[in-house]
């Protein structure tokens, strides 16, 4: 049973990465270079003729495949750090420098300190994004395995990225052990001071998210509570972690709820539903996951760690039931 | 013996030319800047933000002096800033954006500097001159002054650079060496933060690099690569205290080659001017620059519209000596 | 009680032209140009350094009211047709004729062709977009109006964008008469000739969700069955309509979960999830909507229609009920 | 008398030597052609989808002649273009690639060219000579014929596209003159059509407008301005048309004018030069153009590499004739 729910983690992760607008941005990382370009002279050109009809991802003279639905950068280094996880973390990150990878500002401002002779906690701290949320997805993989994520987490982050990515390895563990989406939030709220950013951004979303009842109603409360809009980060811990534990617990762990009130937080689209899904996915266990969804989720594209194309993500589960 | 009056208006002279010089450099890469100007030694058009908000900065030690506390601070913001917040409000950088944001949804401060994602930002640091001015000699109690206003809009290293800069410019109003103005900085600090980290480096890549390699060298120590925007404060003030080292205490040579390193190059010329400034007093300050600083328009605070940085030396250097402020 | 459901028509539509990520690059046209240029210069540099941090659309020195979740271009045309429903509908266009505004492909050529001369049906067809969902859009206002909606339609569109524009007024016409789901979708299908792509399409999502058996669930089954993704516009009516119509089947016309859902199929978020909560918001009726998203979502930004700006959607319904 | 093999050699070739003049000056506009060229008038490389397209389409006509299907022509896009599909499918329009992917779903004719949104598409129009040189005299049974191909890939206006220019190359394989081979184009698409619309309006911007004011005219007349692609069928078709009219049936200057338009310059080229080709026959053609044109690369069609258009050219006049095709 908490087999299922281990797997329901992992795989409501990669469902939530799917599910958010920005995946098909980042999977579209697959194609030329030009076809990116292109989309931006086609913004530039709606903008310039106020022509309301936005650009989505394309694929001309490119492979359609990466525009279908799958997952993408939060399901791939999950997947990375369910891989070495087992390795001193700041050896395996070690091995990523130099390497064509794509990454969030903290992970490539981390490697950039590695490179530098600057070791953790420094590679964490002496970083812009050290607030934002890349532990706190690896944190996931530490959270079925029932570990702690800090080691792995201050290599890339401080502050509250850090925070994020302890609160959501315990409730991921708490989620994994009893299936009650009420323990595993607690369990992170444990963990997350009041006088933090992420502390009181997350009783702040958690109180919204109940008074609003139900997790898409949440939505316009958690929007009016979490987020500045002066310049939004999209994967800010002190946000993308509320919004999932609100999120979770307004939908009482139903991620067919949750990861979809998620995709409608627009600016926090990127990795809040993929946070969310894994909550709800360990809450719920992988059997309650539609079929549609982790059958087109599971296998990884290689859009930031292109060793990964092809891996089946629910194969990297198969030791840990 | 120059008197503190003479070096307040040094450091803020000095602070609104390094802001006004490196505004049209902002952002640009040190080739680009060599390219358009070869060295940038005259000014071109009015200050921004750096001024604007250091003069607001000594206003509020105006009224409070050194009973001044966070919710001094954050009272200021909601009854002089967020009312003339009329639409848009220019010029000013994330940090202050945000915390506005923030104190709008009522929240209290040190909240107010934690909740936006900037609490390293290089708003503390560009208008921290004038907490330094107030304590000449004591750059632990400019530190803990500067803190105070930094809370309420920044955070982590965003306070660190603010408390550097502050520490710098007091040991600068007694006159010390640059050696000694930048050991100051470093001593109100944590050795283990990533402003004395870049401080440090900084320091060392002047005394390895040569000549020639100098700018390269202090970007290859500080500057975040794959970060799109450059108001970081660890950055810019290590990049400040370093071509304050560089132009070896003298304003116009401090400032020149400030400027000539890009990034957020107003805040750096601004930050360098400022302890040069106070360092050297008036007079170290280019007359042809001097000339050039007029009254603040108010574009980015329009509380402090019309006023000049010279009645607010004169202010600060009144709140020392007891004397009330002369005419400029 | 059809009272109801006309201003849950209406609400619906916005609250799911609100719900979906485009929303906010929509508002984000009232901020400066330079405000959206520099948007592109921060993908870009994402692109070169090979970081994952999408930008988000932001405020530096604008104000940030456009930002928060709120309606977006589709309630715009919506207000405007509820306005102007009684005039001729060529003589109502013909005033948009120079002025500032922010419209679709199809609306922005029909009113270049009506300014050269070229009268409807002309305007409408020959027009590269003729397929799109600008009348679609607009159809709902005639939906709750029970009239038909091809005068205005053909103005803009034709073909597959005049088909969707008649299916919509149809399926929210029978909505707010029944309040029942599977009649309003069976009187948009009356109207979708099967040897169309729109009619083809509809068939082919609606048996994909009902095999899905539940809104969220049915999303990669959509994706799979609509999307090309070789040239993908996002809001051609072949895809948009036959989704809002396939989700708020497999919902039951419940828009809590037919429009979080559309906003899953991410390159449709724009116009589906406006198009799904038109329908649900009919068939459940505006109570039934979360207060939170009507609360949001009813006063326009005037991001495409600048008159509108602050003009409350739903005291355009008033004389409806 | 010109024969028919001439005519068709004329034909293809033209339309070869229009497609590689024009590739260069795609979406750009006339002024920036004019400023990059003066007059575009050598062929600078290869040409491109328009070639080998039309190539495959007369290979259509070489197994089925007037018994062609959409069905057929499905099974040979399954059969030979599909498998040869290796990842990226470079250098073929929206059309043609939207359409590959629904047959890849299963969907058969005419669905296939009803679900992209490129229906339009000028696809069918750069490929519809070998239909014309099929069916001399005939414009009615060539603008049948290429309907069979345009269902598969193409809808509506697309499909009027690919008749128009079917149509007029098939009256110009009788050597009509211009006015007449444009009125067999409009004879054979419905009058209210887009296309025909477009050619009317083409038609009298030619006729009224300044011969300083041609070019602007005809885009007023009928380029679509609120849109980011080109290859539209009704704009494309209506400036070849009036290139071919413009250039008084004459290949090389209605080639140059066509190109000198942008926007899908080289699918105007190929358009202009096919008609204009098989009107004036192979002897019409420039050497220096014939003399750059070799076996195609097969870079867009694989199943097409290392043909040539006079082999194409001589095996469709031998259907015509009842001989085998000659060496080239």
């Amino acid at each position: 049973m908490s087999g299922d729910r281990i797997r329901g983690a992992v795989a409501g992760l990669a469902v939530g990465d799917a599910a958010g607008w920005p995946a098909s941005r980042h999977r579209a990382a697959l194609h030329a270079p030009w076809s990116r370009r292109l989309h931006r002279e086609l913004d530039a050109f709606a903008e310039e003729h106020r022509v309301t009809t936005l650009p989505v991802p394309f694929a001309l003279n490119q492979p359609t495949a990466p525009l279908a639905v799958g997952p993408s950068d939060d399901a791939e280094w999950l997947a990375w750090t369910l891989l070495t996880a087992d390795r001193p973390r700041t050896a395996a990150f070690r091995e990523l420098i130099g390497k064509d990878l794509r990454a969030r500002v903290s992970v490539r401002t981390a490697l950039d300190n590695l490179d530098r002779g600057v070791e953790p906690p420094a590679s964490g701290h002496d970083n812009p994004h050290h607030f934002d949320d890349a532990a706190a997805v690896r944190a996931v993989a530490f959270g079925v395995l029932g570990r702690d994520p800090s080691d792995d987490a201050q290599v890339t982050n401080a502050g509250d990225g850090v925070l994020g990515a302890r609160a959501m390895a315990a409730a991921v563990t708490t989620a994994v052990a009893s299936g009650d989406v009420t323990r595993a939030v607690a369990a992170a709220l444990d963990l997350l001071p009041e006088g933090t950013a992420i502390g009181h951004n997350a009783r702040l979303a958690l109180s919204a998210a109940e008074r609003a009842g139900e997790a898409f109603a949440a939505v316009p409360a958690l929007d009016a509570a979490l987020l500045d809009h002066v310049y939004s980060y999209g994967v800010g811990a002190a946000q993308t972690v509320p919004a999932a534990l609100a999120l979770a617990a307004a939908s009482g762990g139903d991620l067919t709820r949750a990861v979809p009130a998620a995709a409608c937080l627009a600016a926090l689209a990127d990795s809040a539903p993929a946070l969310t899904g894994a909550l709800t996915g360990a809450c719920g266990g992988f059997e309650a996951i539609p079929e549609g969804w982790t059958a087109s989720a599971r296998t990884l594209a290689g859009c930031c760690l292109p060793d990964l194309a092809g891996q089946d993500l629910m194969e990297l589960t198969k030791g840990l039931v | 013996m120059t008197s503190y009056r003479e070096r307040a208006r040094g450091c803020l002279l000095g602070l609104a030319a390094g802001d006004a010089l490196g505004a049209p450099a902002e952002n640009l890469r040190p080739a680009e800047i060599r390219r358009r100007w070869g060295r940038l030694t005259e000014i071109e058009g009015g200050g921004t933000d750096d001024t604007e908000y250091a003069i607001f900065a000594a206003s509020l030690l105006g009224r409070h002096g050194h009973g001044l506390t966070p919710e001094l601070v954050a009272r200021a913001y909601r009854d002089e800033i967020i009312p003339r917040v009329d639409g848009p409000m220019r010029g000013a950088g994330f940090s202050e954006l945000g915390t506005v944001e923030a104190l709008r949804r009522g929240l209290e401060p040190p909240l107010t500097g934690l909740v936006h994602s900037h609490g390293w930002s290089d708003g503390l640091a560009m208008r921290a001159a004038p907490y330094g001015i107030f304590c000449p000699g004591d750059p632990a109690e400019a530190a803990r002054l500067v803190e105070q206003d930094g809370l309420v809009s920044g955070s982590g290293e965003g306070i660190l650079g603010g408390r550097a800069v502050a520490g710098a410019v007091a040991a600068a109003m007694t006159g010390a060496g640059p050696e000694d103005v930048v050991d100051a900085a470093l001593a109100v600090i944590p050795g283990d933060s990533w402003t004395a980290r870049n401080v440090r480096r900084a320091r060392a890549a002047l005394d390895d690099a040569a000549p020639d390699e100098i700018e390269a060298a202090l970007h290859e120590a500080v500057v975040v690569r794959h970060y799109p925007w450059t108001d970081l404060a660890p950055e810019a003030v290590a990049l400040a205290l370093a071509a304050f080292l560089a132009g070896d205490g003298e304003v116009e040579a401090a400032v020149t080659f400030g400027v000539s390193l890009g990034r957020d190059a107003d805040t750096i010329g601004a930050i360098a001017g400022a302890v040069s400034g106070a360092r050297q007093g008036e007079s170290g300050v280019p007359a042809r620059w001097a000339a050039r600083i007029g009254p603040v328009t108010g574009k980015c605070l329009p509380v402090v519209a019309g006023r000049h940085v010279l009645d607010t030396a004169d202010e600060l250097a009144g709140l020392l000596t007891g004397e009330p402020a002369k005419g400029r």
